[in-house]
């Protein structure tokens, strides 16, 4: 059922240069050419009953309820099918017209439940809606004839119900699943009257291709798809617009709420970063925001091993400024620091931030983004002149060529797949460079990719030479390009470069494993194919070369022309929903906001006048610096805001060790997470639902994060902070997070025209906006570059220290799939455990043959760094000697193999490249059981804790 | 040596042909006589089947119907000499039957090889492509145009016109199609039509494909046809061979392929839309209009989609010329059409005249009234969506706007008769479970409706509120003529309504009820 | 389903998915050889023409003449259009029924028949019609009703 | 902190800036990336090491950064870009 504030215009507005004037109903109504009459109709506030349309889907003409006269046609065309014309004269009621409706209602209901008043959708159903539109008052047919009113429901997914009985057969939800998702999951099963909609081979929901993304859901216009909270609790009241806290693309939704309770997250049509789909996560899995394993009290301990003991906000705030003081004034300044979250708002990183730099005087401020996308930062910014991605997400329908690198959007960023798996369904050609197979490789129905160049991990940069090698070799540079809107020498010297015959494809074929003819196949299809679009993920950026292979990257859309307009560019996929954010925000031990380095004095100056403090010129430390300076005694306390990395770090042995060599640990977060286990201090933060603020997604949009209930604790995450520094004696003062945005604005040149009041009227912004960009900047480098000239460099193939050997013959490479997210603290208290219940290795059936290993099969992993135990699942979406898992769960310990190693530029670090054994075994790694035992342990103190009353 | 003819046609053949042809070879060979049999089509003359002839200096001789127990008797009479026998019916073209006919689509069906090209040339065929060749696709449009044909599938609108379409929307690819999905009860003439001559529908398809430089052409064929699909396979792998298809057609530099595709057993799929879906690979539902197929039909390209004998009929305009074609028929029913006698009629078969004759010329003059001896009762015209008309209509006359001036429509040219003992309203009820089995289930009022017509007039059948279900029949009838998506639930009214006004009583309504 | 069966399944997609539209002539041809579709095949089907199982089962379902088990070794289908029913169809159906023991859409005991209604054969000329098979029969009675089936299953002996 | 981890880190900043054919342009490529993403006590360890133990296992193009740009890389003077 569609949000239940929306105006539905039947079918999707179109876009014309022409404009076309007809009559409806005697008043005069201008539409683009191609709308359809019933689309002019609902745009002229006449509202035409229908049933099959939906402005989300194209038209479908089943119904016939939207029957209309056209003055000098014979008949009564569907409005939804019939394209509007210049002066056309339209009657969408007449008494004819009416007793046709009525007819078909008759219709309907003779094959339907009268059980309204006890159907989830009594109230908000467009069935009883049209019921009562067209007045009708008896069916006529009795209902002793054919129905379908005893078929049984399914309600195998854990987040709605399918009630056949109720269906009418639109093929809303067939047609959501194929035109809004691209997952083609449902169709319709026989014919006639017997058609009824089915999942897969009329299977239940979870036994069939359905991905859950809810799209069917949104699309029915009964109660025959209907999400179980609305089943449990009735219709929601209001609705308010917010955006999704998962991944990177930020959906916009309407949280539909009942008081101060969610009843169903409903996309938004007008969230331009989603119109209106989502994915499993951001639709259904919000139930962790009211999870009883929520923390609501702060809490304090002296040591790790005492129980907590749950203390008033004032004496947890009093407790952390005095630890920190105290360190402070033992160990010096630069003792302490803090990470902000990816998962917070914008304003709330902002905040952390300036406490570092402004209360604790030092700049040992981090984000999660140095152990994802750090290396795009530093690429981007080297060679284009700013730290993001190029295009707006719509620019993918304009892309004639899409390369997916690194990355698995149908997994990672469904609902942008959804977007990129139409515009391969429309003819774009795809290039996907991935050590493995994912889903977009080959993906039913008709998606496959031109070219999958199936390299060994580690390789990208070899790669992407050689890519560059093709095109430069063969002619196929747009020098045109290249000379005008970049540094020429920097391009003749980077051209020489890469014209090497060490990047050769048949040299770099010896390297990568992929064969020459594929590299010189998808070079040419790249530089020729048209507009060609570079989507990646951390299958470029967490490796040793990194930011080399997101430089690479550059270079290659530079020399082949494909930046500064729609259709182009190289964009990563961000991870989490507020990475931009946070980097944007100055979360970088060396950036101000907006990337300004902080020894820029002027830039400095900018902020010691608005703070009222003298910054420190010098860099701080960068997480896994922060590590070593604890485990070397240089570095005693951290204040953690929403971040796990005892789980999402590397190496979690050296990680864990360096939490217990620090005197205090602040943890910040909703539970209490594996990095909490070592924490002294746990303030309970607030989720996405529970405050304002905006968060920034993949394409540099900006959009508002609204308040739906207060925070279950009591405070938001940005007052905690601002607490925080008031206790260290430092002043701050927001009586709103609209403030800090001004602030933010104040002393951000590319945020400079961002208000929350602005945000409210545009729906978003995409920066930069300011004077020269008042609405914001879709596409970037549109004439030239940030930079000015783009700069060519040159990225020397540098093969990882990470190798294979007889130890261990095997190269682990990691990654994440679609109901779980990151290192699954939310969606592992949801029902999307349904799809998920353990992280699994992936193994090739020769390599598993090797080792005598079967499907399912315990097995041992071991690094050098260390060993877990995970199920093993054959599979040949890998090639042989290469194995891959995911993180999402604590217990498989998946970075306790992984290894200290990490890009040069940034120290993100290398995930994608663990060299591995894998053995049968019967039981958990020691890890792993040590690991249960201090869970436990953790746990038991966590219950054992001292309360207060509330 | 003499010349014997027997169909391979499958009406032929579902009277025993196969076994009177075994017959005749083993009778000539224990009598050592050689002889030549040539496997023909069915001259259409159903009640003489399984029908020999053979050739004569003065013409063919036909013996009929012909059972391969007839066979010795038949040698012993002389039959290769055209010698006299009981089941001797002089030369095959004077009888009255054919010679009151106007064949001009289906000249040679009955009379040739059907699978032999030189057959198939030596009786005019590829003239018309040769013309055709010679000329632009404009020119070849504008003589369809001239010539007033207008589609024979049921709809009959104008050929020239969607050929026009079709070649006034610009795409690389193109394609003709042809509905050889014959569903409609009563009728055969495209199957006789496959199975009997089909180079002349190959013929008419690379013309339309020169037309609108389609250069891909697909036959959908319905399964039920096995041999016409046998027939159409051998004669395009034969045309292919001699360059009439392919990537060269005839040295003119102009391609065309042709393939064959078999329906699953739907009726719907004779709507062009749904058979579009169809030969897609998808499920036969229908597509709304516009757009048009012409503009986006088949893979979304332009196609022109024709019927069998509409395809059929275009080597003869340009062999003959538009004109000629056009001086057949009457008023805006250009050409001849063939006609199909079937049901309980003494003599089926097919009768192609031009436009015009009256039912009576047919079901009597042609028919010879009805097999059974009864009086024929109602004839149903244009299949099962065709009204069904009492014995006071039949001196319409047989043109597309004289019948629906009695709210009836020629479609296929498909006429079914029924004798005094047919319950009119048991056909007004299998009309609606026909709609209800074969409806594709996309538009409401025929997914639900036909379902509820059904029930509705059991219940009228069962005299429960017959009154008020009368009225709500009449109702529903309404909601599907102008509230169905296409013509399958549009049209179901035809034969409901048309039983219950001209045959009420089968209804149980006294000839003074009030019947609104 | 055996083995066997799942190879041929695949033979004879790989073999006929290049063909545009390919999904109905596979399906005609596996029921071809296999005599019907089995569940088993949809998938096998629907990754070699990189389709969905939905969709090819939204196919598979769609069309009369698939079928999903087995039939006995000579399909009978007996025409119930309206020429036929003008010429006795009704009264051939039900003595088809009675002499075979079965109603459509099920086979006898012994596999040997099934029953299926038709509409139209194209042979309207000779109604009433039937098929056994591929072979079409016309103006059909009982009696030779009764003499095409020893006829057919003659010849399958 | 772990010297030999910094040693590793400058190593592998040299690695990028090897690619560079004239080695000064390199060195002062990895110098500045040193300025500029160093916390200066990590610098300092690090000049300190080649100080005193002769920068034992570090990349040429490491020594003659640290050699070259030894003011700016201890924090003693802006970088003259």
């Amino acid at each position: 059922m569609h949000a239940i504030d929306d105006i539905d215009y039947g079918t999707p507005r179109k876009v014309s240069d022409t404009m076309v004037t007809l009559q409806v109903d005697g008043s005069a109504v201008t539409v683009p050419a191609g709308s359809s009459i019933l689309y002019a109709a609902q745009a002229a506030g006449r509202r035409i009953p229908k049933l099959c349309a939906t402005d989300s889907l194209e038209a479908f003409g089943s119904c016939r309820l939207c029957l209309v006269e056209i003055q000098g046609r014979r008949g009564y065309p569907a409005s939804c099918t019939t394209p509007v014309e210049e002066g056309m004269r339209v009657r969408t009621q007449t008494p004819r017209l009416a007793d046709l409706r009525r007819g078909i209602m008759e219709l309907y209901i003779s094959d339907h439940p009268l059980d309204c008043l006890t159907c989830p959708a009594n109230g908000h159903c467009e069935l009883q809606d049209m019921a009562g539109a067209v007045g009708l008052r008896e069916v006529r047919y009795g209902y002793d004839g054919a129905n379908h009113l005893e078929v049984p429901k399914d309600e195998s997914n854990p987040y709605f119900t399918f009630d056949p009985s109720k269906c009418i057969v639109c093929s809303r939800c067939v047609r959501a699943c194929a035109e809004v998702q691209g997952t083609f999951a449902l169709t319709i099963d026989g014919r006639g009257f017997a058609s009824k909609v089915s999942p897969g081979q009329r299977e239940s929901f979870m036994d069939s291709e359905c991905v859950s993304c809810g799209a069917c859901v949104q699309a029915c216009p009964t109660a025959t798809l209907m999400e179980n909270s609305v089943y449990q609790m009735g219709q929601p009241d209001r609705a308010v617009v917010t955006t999704c806290a998962y991944c990177g693309v930020g959906c916009s939704f309407k949280a539909e709420v009942k008081g101060d309770q969610v009843v169903r997250m409903v996309p938004n049509k007008d969230g331009h970063a989603n119109h209106g789909h989502s994915c499993v996560k951001g639709r259904f899995a919000f139930g962790y925001t009211t999870h009883p394993d929520r923390i609501l009290k702060p809490m304090l301990r002296k040591s790790i091993d005492e129980p907590w003991k749950e203390v008033s906000w004032n004496d947890a705030i009093g407790y952390v400024a005095g630890e920190f003081k105290r360190i402070q004034a033992g160990h010096g300044s630069d003792s302490i620091g803090a990470i902000t979250s990816s998962r917070c708002t914008n304003e709330e990183t902002f905040l952390v931030q300036k406490l570092v730099r402004a209360a604790f005087g030092n700049n040992n401020v981090d984000t999660c983004a140095r152990v994802c996308h750090s290396p795009t930062g530093y690429g981007l910014k080297t060679t284009l002149g700013t730290s993001a991605g190029t295009q707006a997400f719509d620019s993918v329908e304009k892309a004639g060529v899409i390369v997916v690198i690194g990355a698995s959007p149908t997994d990672g960023h469904p609902v942008f797949a959804s977007r990129m798996k139409r515009r391969l369904r429309e003819g774009a050609k795809l290039i996907v460079v991935d050590p493995r197979a994912i889903d977009l490789v080959r993906t039913p129905p008709g998606i496959e990719a031109a070219c999958h160049l199936q390299l060994q991990p580690g390789t990208n940069v070899a790669l992407i030479n050689s890519l560059a090698h093709v095109v430069v070799t063969e002619g196929l540079a747009n020098e045109a390009f290249a000379l005008e809107r970049c540094e020429p020498a920097d391009y003749q010297k980077w051209k020489a470069f890469v014209s090497q015959q060490t990047y050769a494809p048949e040299q770099v074929e010896q390297v990568t494993g992929v064969p020459a003819a594929q590299i010189r196949q998808a070079a040419r299809l790249y530089a020729t194919g048209g507009n060609a679009a570079i989507y990646y993920g951390l299958g470029v950026t967490e490796h040793s070369q990194g930011s080399t292979m997101v430089i690479g990257m550059a270079n290659l859309a530079m020399v082949t022309g494909n930046l500064g307009r729609e259709g182009v560019g190289v964009n990563p996929l961000r991870g989490q929903n507020n990475v931009q954010g946070a980097c944007d925000m100055g979360s970088f031990p060396h950036e101000l906001s907006g990337y300004r380095h902080i020894s820029d004095a002027g830039v400095r100056g900018l902020f010691e006048k608005e703070w009222n403090v003298t910054l420190n010129p010098e860099p701080g430390l960068r997480i896994p610096n922060m590590f070593d300076a604890a485990l070397d005694g240089s570095f005693k306390a951290i204040y953690i805001q929403g971040e796990d990395f005892a789980q999402s770090d590397p190496n979690t042995q050296h990680v864990e060790s360096a939490l217990r060599a620090m005197e205090c640990v602040v943890v910040q977060d909703l539970f209490l997470n594996e990095t909490a286990k070592f924490a002294h201090v746990f303030l309970p933060g607030s989720t996405f639902l529970e405050k304002d603020g905006t968060f920034t997604n993949a394409e540099r949009r900006i959009q508002r994060v609204r308040k739906v209930m207060p925070p279950m604790a009591g405070l938001a995450d940005w007052e905690i902070t601002m607490a925080i520094a008031n206790a260290m004696g430092y002043s701050m003062h927001y009586d709103h997070p609209s403030e800090i945005m001004d602030e933010i604005a104040r002393l951000t040149p590319t945020l400079r025209g961002v208000s929350f009041e602005k945000l409210d009227r545009l729906g978003s912004i995409q920066w930069p906006c300011n004077d020269n960009a008042p609405e914001g900047t879709p596409t970037m480098h549109v004439g030239q570059f940030v930079r000015g000239k783009g700069k060519f460099t040159m990225t020397e193939y540098v093969a990882t220290e990470e190798r294979t050997s007889r130890k261990y013959p095997l190269i682990l490479t990691t990654g994440r799939i679609l109901s779980q997210y990151n290192v699954g603290a939310q969606t592992r208290r949801t029902g999307n455990v349904a799809w998920h219940q353990e992280d699994v290795l992936e193994i090739h059936a020769h390599d598993a043959e090797q080792r005598g290993i079967a499907d399912d099969a315990k097995v041992s992993v071991a690094s050098r760094a260390g060993n877990v135990v995970l199920t093993a699942r054959i599979s040949d979406r890998i090639q042989p000697g290469v194995v891959y898992t995911t993180f999402h769960h604590p217990v498989s310990g998946t970075n306790v193999i992984t290894t200290d190693n990490s890009d040069w530029a940034t120290n993100c670090p290398e995930y994608k490249v663990t060299a591995v054994e894998v053995s049968p075994v019967a039981r958990h790694s020691e890890w792993q059981r040590q690991h249960r035992d201090f869970t436990a342990r953790q746990q038991a103190l966590l219950k054992e804790r001292e309360t207060i009353e509330a | 040596m003499n010349t014997l003819y027997i169909p391979q046609d499958s009406g032929a053949l579902s009277l025993g042909a196969e076994g009177v042809a075994r017959a005749v070879q083993s009778e000539a060979r224990k009598r050592g006589e050689e002889l030549r049999l040539v496997r023909t089509g069915s001259r259409g003359l159903y009640w003489l089947e399984p029908l020999l002839e053979v050739a004569t200096p003065s013409g063919r001789v036909a013996y009929g119907p012909v059972s391969a127990s007839d066979v010795p008797s038949l040698f012993e009479a002389g039959v290769l000499r055209g010698g006299s026998h009981a089941l001797c019916l002089g030369p095959i073209e004077e009888l009255p039957y054919l010679k009151q006919q106007e064949r001009m689509t289906l000249a040679r069906v009955g009379i040739t090889d059907p699978t032999s090209l030189e057959d198939y040339a030596a009786h005019g065929g590829f003239r018309g492509l040769r013309n055709a060749l010679g000329l632009s696709g404009e020119q070849i449009i504008k003589e369809v145009m001239d010539s007033g044909l207008r589609g024979r599938g049921g709809a009959a609108f104008p050929t020239g016109i969607k050929w026009k379409t079709a070649d006034a929307t610009p795409s690389p690819q193109k394609y003709i199609v042809c509905n050889a999905d014959e569903g409609d009860s009563g009728t055969f003439s495209d199957r006789m039509i496959m199975e009997g001559d089909p180079f002349v529908l190959i013929e008419g398809m690379v013309i339309a494909g020169l037309a609108i430089g389609a250069t891909q052409g697909y036959i959908y064929l319905r399964s039920e046809y096995p041999h016409a699909y046998r027939v159409l396979n051998l004669a395009i792998e034969k045309a292919q061979s001699a360059g009439y298809l392919g990537g060269d057609v005839l040295g003119s530099g102009k391609s065309f392929h042709l393939e064959v595709r078999r329906g699953a057993g739907s009726y719907i799929c004779g709507e062009e839309t749904a058979l579009l879906e169809s030969l897609e690979g998808k499920r036969g539902v229908i597509r709304y209009r516009p757009p048009l197929p012409a503009v986006s039909g088949l893979f979304g390209q332009p196609t022109i989609i024709n019927n069998v004998i509409t395809l059929a009929s275009v080597p003869l305009i340009f062999d003959r010329g538009a004109a000629f074609y056009k001086n057949y028929g009457t008023g805006r029913s250009r050409g001849t059409l063939p006609f199909q006698l079937a049901g309980n009629v003494k003599r089926g078969g097919l009768v192609e005249k031009a436009f015009g004759l009256t039912l009576s010329e047919l079901l009597y003059d042609f028919g010879g009234g009805s097999f059974t001896g009864r009086p024929i009762r109602a004839v149903q015209i244009g299949g099962p969506l065709g009204a069904y008309l009492p014995e006071a209509l039949f001196d319409t006359p047989l043109d597309y706007e004289a019948l629906s001036g009695v709210q009836a429509m020629l479609g296929h040219g498909g006429i079914v008769a029924f004798d005094d003992t047919v319950d009119m309203a048991s056909m007004a009820r299998f009309a609606m479970e026909f709609c209800a089995l074969e409806s594709c289930g996309k538009c409401t009022p025929c997914r639900i409706g036909s379902t509820r017509g059904v029930e509705v007039i059991d219940k009228i059948l069962r005299n429960r509120n017959r009154k008020g279900n009368l009225h709500l029949l009449r109702d529903l009838c309404d909601i599907m003529v102008s509230g169905s998506l296409c013509g399958l639930g549009g049209l179901i009214p035809n034969p409901v309504l048309s039983a219950l006004k001209h045959f009420p009583k089968d209804f149980g309504i006294e000839e003074t009820e009030e019947l609104h | 389903m055996p083995i066997e069966s799942g190879e041929a399944i695949a033979r004879i997609a790989k073999a006929l998915k290049h063909k545009p539209g390919a999904l109905l002539p596979i399906l005609q041809e596996i029921q071809e050889q296999l005599g019907h579709i089995p569940s088993e095949a949809v998938p096998i089907v629907a990754s070699e023409l990189n389709l969905t199982r939905a969709e090819v089962h939204g196919v598979v379902s769609f069309y009369h003449d698939f079928r999903s088990e087995p039939p006995g070794r000579h399909v009978i289908r007996i025409c119930q259009a309206e020429s036929c029913q003008a010429m006795g169809s009704a009264v051939l159906t039900a003595f088809a029924k009675t002499h075979l023991g079965i109603d459509f859409h099920e086979t006898t005991a012994d596999a040997a028949f099934s029953l299926e209604p038709v509409y139209c054969l194209g042979n309207c000329a000779c109604s009433p019609a039937m098929a056994v098979g591929k072979e079409v029969y016309g103006r059909m009675t009982p009696q030779r009703f009764q003499e095409v089936l020893q006829e057919v299953a003659g010849k399958s002996e | 902190m772990d010297v030999q981890r910094l040693v590793k880190m400058a190593n592998d900043i040299a690695s990028f800036f090897e690619a560079e054919p004239d080695t000064s342009k390199g060195a002062r490529g990895a110098a500045d990336h040193l300025k500029n993403f160093w916390d200066p006590r990590m610098r300092r360890q690090l000049l300190s090491y080649l100080d005193e133990q002769g920068g034992a296992g570090l990349k040429s193009i490491v020594l003659e950064a640290l050699r070259q740009h030894r003011l700016e890389i201890a924090g003693q003077q802006p970088p003259d870009r």
